[in-house]
Formats: structure tokens, C-alpha cells, sequence
């Protein structure tokens, strides 16, 4: 650590120790809230009101402000878990361990998200429930990297080794992760299927594009909110006799 | 723009709003779940040490 | 085989908690060569956890550990030091001479060649027997025979008296004598009362160190 | 002492353990071919069905039998403290686990090309596409070892790892199966492979210097 000067270090460590983490958490809680549902009003009000309907797809588009930030998410989740994974592995921090955990059922959720609606969008427009098409396809894959994260947390026992082996795996995972996609592009280009890639891009209009952008900004601002509250749980979980523990529960009493 | 047009989506009501429900079920749990969760083992551990003392 | 005559291990204010459950805590002690570290304690008192950290199975949570002055991971610890667990560490598909000559590739040669090393653990004309027709004793006394047969300074041993009788437990505390002799250092655990001639026997008390 | 000298020395232990327990080295290959022969019992015999499936058949059971062979790459070493004493040794740990995946391919990968010959015929592969079902067998089952390797680190200290394995590793795996079963396909249909098995080669080279890194990191935390 010695490339890092003292006092910015000295300030990640003290941040990173869980009673200042958890008190600073608290304090960024009413911020986030206040911040989120800026965003998301007027972003779904723009969604789902003001922009108009899209000359080929009617309504059925508007699950675009949905589907597509939450496919940015589960991608950006993942790519959060493998830096916190490296943090991990290198400074053995256990903030960034707590961090990965706990951001993993969130972007499993997001993941979990972006299929059930590309599949609910993707009813009116093949026909179809399930086509295997090159997103839907990576989307399909990514849950089950999400899912083998959680998992091997949860056969774990002891959960610093745990916390090690899910690191590692998000690293695995990351490096993986274009790997896995660009095949799957280029076997879906290979085997074209009834794929009607109007899910891609309606040629989109300014009216269009911007709740796009404030869902996808609010959707960010709510995975810091729902990765602290998930983060907060865990600090307590792993160490439920600290001192600091100790003084909230008095605190609170 | 009026409401009964709002909530038809055109036709597409059930694929729109159905999305639009499953993404909030899915947020509110993940949002909610570790603070109930917290709040649990908050008590469990308030109970415990009065227990010990 | 040449002893750096400065090999030492110092501990400083080690400590290490498991499920949520504090070991031990503010543990320093150093070792230096001829002396022999006794590890005593309870059943759960860490005995085994301390000596895994000092294999570098498992990180500390505090502290520090340095071998001749350098932290564990620039020194030459990992050549210097040797492990015999719980397990043995052998297969039990190979011959005597099999397993302990796998041994000497992932090393430096030690003291003793292997014909030395078997006869000094009484295994001698057991070179070509399988390790699986072997008794729980012989097979432990093989796993001793690695020892002599790498170079090491260090023996950290868990439990060595374990599937021994009356003789075997002899045997290795001869061994041990003659490592400490010629400028080796041992940390062991073991539930058995140690009877070394020599004076320099460390004992430290887990239970107390939290 | 030299670094290769211990890289030869465990791939010739685990060959010579392999060896004594021959009697289990043949379990992937009969499974392999098992698995083949259960597909046109479920699907049906006609040729022409067998023949469009048979990349993708074969390419999904060499899948499964590497998956099902896995568990033996670190299992019994971890059971009687080998790897432990692998961890000790002063040698880098991941050119160590190198040598464990050369010897587990070499006596479980190496095999399947013997049998794929016969599931050919089975499958009314057509001849011109014997040459490429090799040659993607050489250079892919390589890959499944060492992509393998890593998910058998991170959990061979479980009781229970078999369900978690395969969900760790299969995903991994999805790139290899997709290039493999398409250039066997191709070759089929007598359509040039060269793009396919130069990425299954770029695939291998990196998997080669990138994996051991994370299994010798898994095995150090399975150990703990």
C-alpha cells in the first residue's frame, strides 16, 4: 500500500471500519432517497406519459425504460463485484467483501428483471415468450453467474473463506463475461433464428431518449440505496459481538 | 391524455404493466428485506445480552 | 546443509478470532534455532488454527509474523520450514520410496538420504511396500521421514504423538533432539508430556492469551 | 529443486496414481459414451435428425464428462494432506496445479479422442468431419480442464460441491461449446473452419497463463 499516501489511506481505513461505514451509511440514507425519487418521477412520468408511442411498436415499447437500464445494471453489478473482489483479494479489506455480498442479490434481481421483461416485450413482438436472441440469451447467462455467486457464498461455511472464494469467482466471472457475450453474438448471427431485432434501438427520439437516461441514473442511485441497507445487514452478521455492535444496540435502548 | 388511454398502453396494458409490477416487486424485496432482516437480528442481539447480564 | 545462522521466527502481537469468537490476541513470541515451542491448550483454543496461520494456510486478523527479519512472503520461510498435520500428506497408492522421493522434488535435499531417513524411522525394506498396506503408526512415522529427507529449519508439527505407541513416541522425540542439536526449531502441539533432554523448551498457554 | 523438475514430478505422481486406480480412469469414457447413445433413444432414430444434432450432442457430452471427471482433480488430495503440502512447497503454487491439470487432461480429456470416432458412426457424422471433431477435441478439452480447475478449487473443501460445480463452471464453459459444436458443423457441411479453431487456440493459449492464477488462489482458500 505504500503507493497510496498516508493520509488517503489513513482516510479509506478509517471510512472502511464498520461502525464509521455504518454511521456514514445512515447519513447518506435521507440524500439517496430524496435523490432517487427525483429521478424516477420524472423519468417515468416522461416514460410513460409524455413520450409518444413508437411508430411500429405502439405502447409495448415504453418497457424499454425498464428492461434496458435494468440490463445496463445487472452488467454494471457485476463488473462493481469484481472490482470490490479484487479490492478484497489484494488489500484484504473486509468493507469491499461486505460490498460484493451484498451487491450480489441485487444485481441478480436486476438481472432476473431485464429477462422477465425482455420476455414480456418480447410477446407482442415475436409472438413468442422465449426467443434465444443474442441479449436475451447473455442475460440468461449472466443469471446464472449471479447465481453461482450466491450460492458458493452459501455453501461456505467459514465466511472469510467464503468472502475469498466469491472474489475470486467475480474476478472469473468478469474476465468471462465479454468472452461468453461476444460468442453468443456471433452464434446467434450464425443461426439466425426468428430473430426480429426490433428490441435493439426504435430509432430513438430525444423525447424517448431522455427518461431513458434518468431511469438508467435512477436505478444507479437505488442499487447505492438497497447495496447499503444489504451492506449494513451484513456488517452486523459477520461480527454480532463487536464493540461497536455492542454500543448501537445500547444506542438504540 | 386521459387516464382510462394511460392505463390501456394501447392495447399492450398487460406485457406494460406486468413488467412494470414485477420490476417493483423485485425492487421493494431487495430494498426491504435486509432491513427487516436487520431489525430482526437487532432484537435477537438486544435480547441475548440482556440475557447475559 | 548450511544453517543461515541468523534463522529466527519472531511473532508479534498475533491474533485471530473464528466465528466471531476471539482465539487469541497479542500472541508474541520469537524461536530461535535449538529451541523448541510446546503449544498448549484446550480443545477450541486455537492450537491448530495458530499453527495453520504459521503454514500461511490462514491469515492472521492482526499482526505480524517475520522469519530471519522479513515478512513471511519475501523471506525464504516457505524452503525453511516443514508441516506435518493431522493428515499425513502421503498417498496411499504409492510405494514408501515413491512418496517420499515426490517429496524431495518439491524440496531441497536435507540431511539424510532416503535410505538414511527410512532407517532412522525404523521403515527400512519398506521401500517398495504401498503406503495403503501400512499401519496407522508406519504411516506417520513415513510422514516423519519427509522431514529428514528435505531441507527444513523448521518443523511445525500437530499432534505428532497421534496412532503412536509407547516406541514410536521414543522414536520421535529422538528425532526431534537431533533436530534441535544440530540448530533446527520445532513448534508442536501435542497432548502428551514431552520428555526432551534439553533445557530450551518454550510452552505457551493459548487459554491465556486473549 | 529446478521449477520444471517438480512440474514433471507431480504430472508423473498423478499419472502413476492414475495408473494404480485405472479401474476408475475409464468412468468419464464410458460416460461419454453413454450419454451419446441416450440421445436418439429420446429423440428418435431418423438419420437426418442424428446427423444435424450430432455436433452439439457430442460437444454437450464431452461437456458433461469433463464436468463429471472434475471432481477427482483435487479431491483426494485435499482428503489426505497432499495439498497441503503442495501449498509449502517453496515453488510457485500455480505452475504446481499446471502440472495437476496435465496429468488429469492427459488421462481423462486425452481419451474422449479415441472413443469420438465411434460416436461419429453413431450419429452419421459425415467422414470429411472426423478430422475437425478431433482436432477440436484436442485443442477444447485442454480448455475444460483448466476453466474446470478453478471451480473444483473453490470447492473442493465442501462436502456437498458436486450441484455447486457444475453451476460455477457450465456458464464457463458456454464459449467452448458454442465454437467447438459450430466447427464440427461446418466441417460437416464441408464449410472452412480455420476461424473457429483459431479462436479455440487463442482461447487455450489464454487460458493457459490466465487460470492457474485463480485455482492456486481457490486452493489457498479451500486449504484455510
Amino acid at each position: 500500500m505504500s503507493f497510496i499516501p498516508a493520509p488517503i489511506s489513513r482516510f479509506f481505513h478509517r471510512t472502511a471500519s464498520p461502525p464509521h461505514f455504518y454511521a456514514l451509511a445512515d447519513k447518506l440514507m435521507p440524500w439517496l432517497t430524496a435523490l432517487f425519487l427525483l429521478l424516477l418521477i420524472p423519468g417515468l412520468y416522461g416514460g410513460l406519459v409524455m413520450a409518444p408511442a413508437d411508430y411500429q411498436q405502439g405502447d409495448s415499447y415504453r418497457i424499454i425504460y425498464i428492461h434496458v437500464p435494468a440490463a445496463w445494471m445487472s452488467l454494471f453489478i457485476y463488473v462493481m463485484m469484481a472490482v470490490m473482489g479484487g479490492i478484497a483479494l489484494v488489500w484484504r479489506m473486509k468493507l469491499a467483501e461486505v460490498m460484493l455480498i451484498s451487491s450480489a442479490p441485487i444485481g441478480a434481481g436486476f438481472t432476473f428483471v431485464a429477462l422477465v421483461t425482455g420476455s414480456l416485450w418480447g410477446k407482442p413482438m415475436w409472438g413468442t415468450w422465449w426467443v434465444w436472441d443474442a441479449r436475451l440469451t447473455s442475460e440468461l447467462i449472466l443469471l446464472f453467474l449471479y447465481l453461482g455467486v450466491t450460492s458458493l457464498y452459501g455453501a461456505i461455511e467459514d465466511k472469510r473463506s467464503a468472502a475469498r472464494a466469491v472474489s475470486i469467482l467475480a474476478l472469473v466471472g468478469v474476465v468471462n463475461i465479454p468472452i461468453i457475450h461476444y460468442s453468443v453474438e456471433w452464434w446467434n448471427t450464425l443461426h439466425q433464428g426468428p430473430t426480429v431485432s426490433k428490441m435493439d434501438k426504435p430509432s430513438i427520439h430525444i423525447s424517448m431518449l431522455i427518461p431513458l437516461l434518468l431511469m438508467a441514473v435512477a436505478f444507479k442511485v437505488y442499487y447505492a440505496i438497497a447495496v447499503l441497507q444489504a451492506a449494513k445487514l451484513e456488517l452486523i452478521r459477520r461480527e454480532p459481538s463487536a464493540q461497536w455492535v455492542k454500543n448501537l444496540l445500547e444506542h438504540k435502548a | 391524455m386521459n387516464l382510462e388511454s394511460f392505463f390501456a398502453m394501447g392495447g399492450y396494458a398487460f406485457y406494460v404493466w406486468t413488467s412494470y409490477g414485477i420490476t417493483t416487486a423485485v425492487l421493494l424485496w431487495n430494498l426491504f428485506a435486509p432491513i427487516v432482516l436487520r431489525k430482526q437480528l437487532l432484537r435477537q442481539l438486544t435480547l441475548k445480552q440482556k440475557r447475559t447480564q | 546443509m548450511e544453517y543461515s545462522h541468523s534463522a529466527k521466527l519472531d511473532i508479534a502481537e498475533l491474533s485471530c478470532s473464528r466465528d466471531d469468537r476471539q482465539l487469541f490476541s497479542g500472541l508474541s513470541f520469537s524461536l530461535q534455532r535449538g529451541q523448541v515451542l510446546l503449544l498448549e491448550g484446550s480443545n477450541g483454543s486455537g492450537k491448530t488454527t495458530l499453527l495453520r496461520i504459521l503454514c500461511g494456510f490462514r491469515p492472521a486478523d492482526g499482526g505480524q509474523i517475520y522469519w530471519i527479519g522479513q515478512p513471511l512472503a519475501g523471506s525464504s520461510y516457505f524452503a525453511d520450514m516443514a508441516y506435518v498435520g493431522h493428515a499425513d500428506g502421503i498417498k496411499k497408492e504409492l510405494t514408501v520410496l515413491e512418496n517420499l522421493r515426490f517429496a524431495l522434488a518439491l524440496s531441497q535435499p536435507g540431511h539424510y538420504s532416503i535410505e538414511q531417513a527410512l532407517q532412522k524411522v525404523q521403515l527400512a525394506g519398506y521401500d517398495d511396500n504401498l503406503v495403503q498396506t501400512l499401519s496407522a503408526g508406519q504411516k506417520r512415522r513415513l510422514s516423519l521421514a519427509r522431514l529428514l529427507v528435505t531441507h527444513n529449519i523448521l518443523w511445525i508439527l500437530d499432534e505428532p504423538f497421534t496412532s503412536l505407541d509407547k516406541q514410536g513416541i521414543e522414536l520421535i522425540e529422538t528425532l526431534m533432539d537431533d533436530h534441535v542439536k544440530n540448530g533446527g526449531m520445532v513448534i508442536l502441539t501435542s497432548h502428551h508430556d514431552l520428555s526432551l533432554s534439553h533445557l530450551s523448551l518454550q510452552r505457551i498457554h493459548l487459554d491465556s492469551c486473549l | 529443486m529446478s521449477l520444471i523438475h517438480a512440474f514433471f514430478a507431480i504430472v508423473r505422481r498423478d499419472l502413476l496414481l492414475a495408473f494404480r486406480r485405472r479401474a476408475e480412469a475409464a468412468n468419464p469414457l464410458f460416460f461419454f459414451v453413454l450419454v451419446v447413445t441416450l440421445f436418439p433413444l429420446a429423440v428418435g432414430a431418423q438419420p437426418n435428425l442424428l446427423q444435424a444434432m450430432a455436433p452439439g450432442v457430442i460437444w454437450v457430452s464431452a461437456l458433461l464428462a469433463a464436468l463429471l471427471s472434475l471432481d477427482g482433480l483435487f479431491r483426494s488430495d485435499f482428503e489426505d494432506g497432499s495439498l497441503e503440502q503442495l501449498l509449502l512447497s517453496p515453488h510457485p503454487l500455480s505452475v504446481l496445479v499446471l502440472g495437476k491439470v496435465t496429468s488429469h487432461w492427459l488421462v481423462t480429456g486425452l481419451p474422449l479422442l479415441l472413443v469420438a470416432p465411434l460416436l461419429a458412426v453413431f450419429l452419421g457424422l459425415p467422414e470429411q468431419a472426423m478430422p475437425t471433431l478431433w482436432l477440436t477435441l484436442i485443442l477444447a478439452t485442454p480448455l475444460l480442464s483448466l476453466i474446470g480447475a478453478i471451480g473444483v478449487a473453490l470447492t473442493v473443501g465442501l462436502r456437498r460441491g458436486g450441484m455447486i460445480l457444475s453451476l460455477l463452471v457450465l456458464p464457463l464453459y458456454i464459449p467452448v461449446l458454442i465454437f467447438a459444436s459450430s466447427a464440427v458443423d461446418r466441417a460437416a457441411s464441408g464449410l472452412p473452419v480455420t476461424a473457429q479453431i483459431n479462436i479455440l487456440l487463442a482461447m487455450l493459449l489464454m487460458a493457459l497463463v490466465l487460470t492457474p492464477l485463480p485455482t492456486a488462489a481457490a486452493l489457498k482458500m479451500s486449504v484455510n
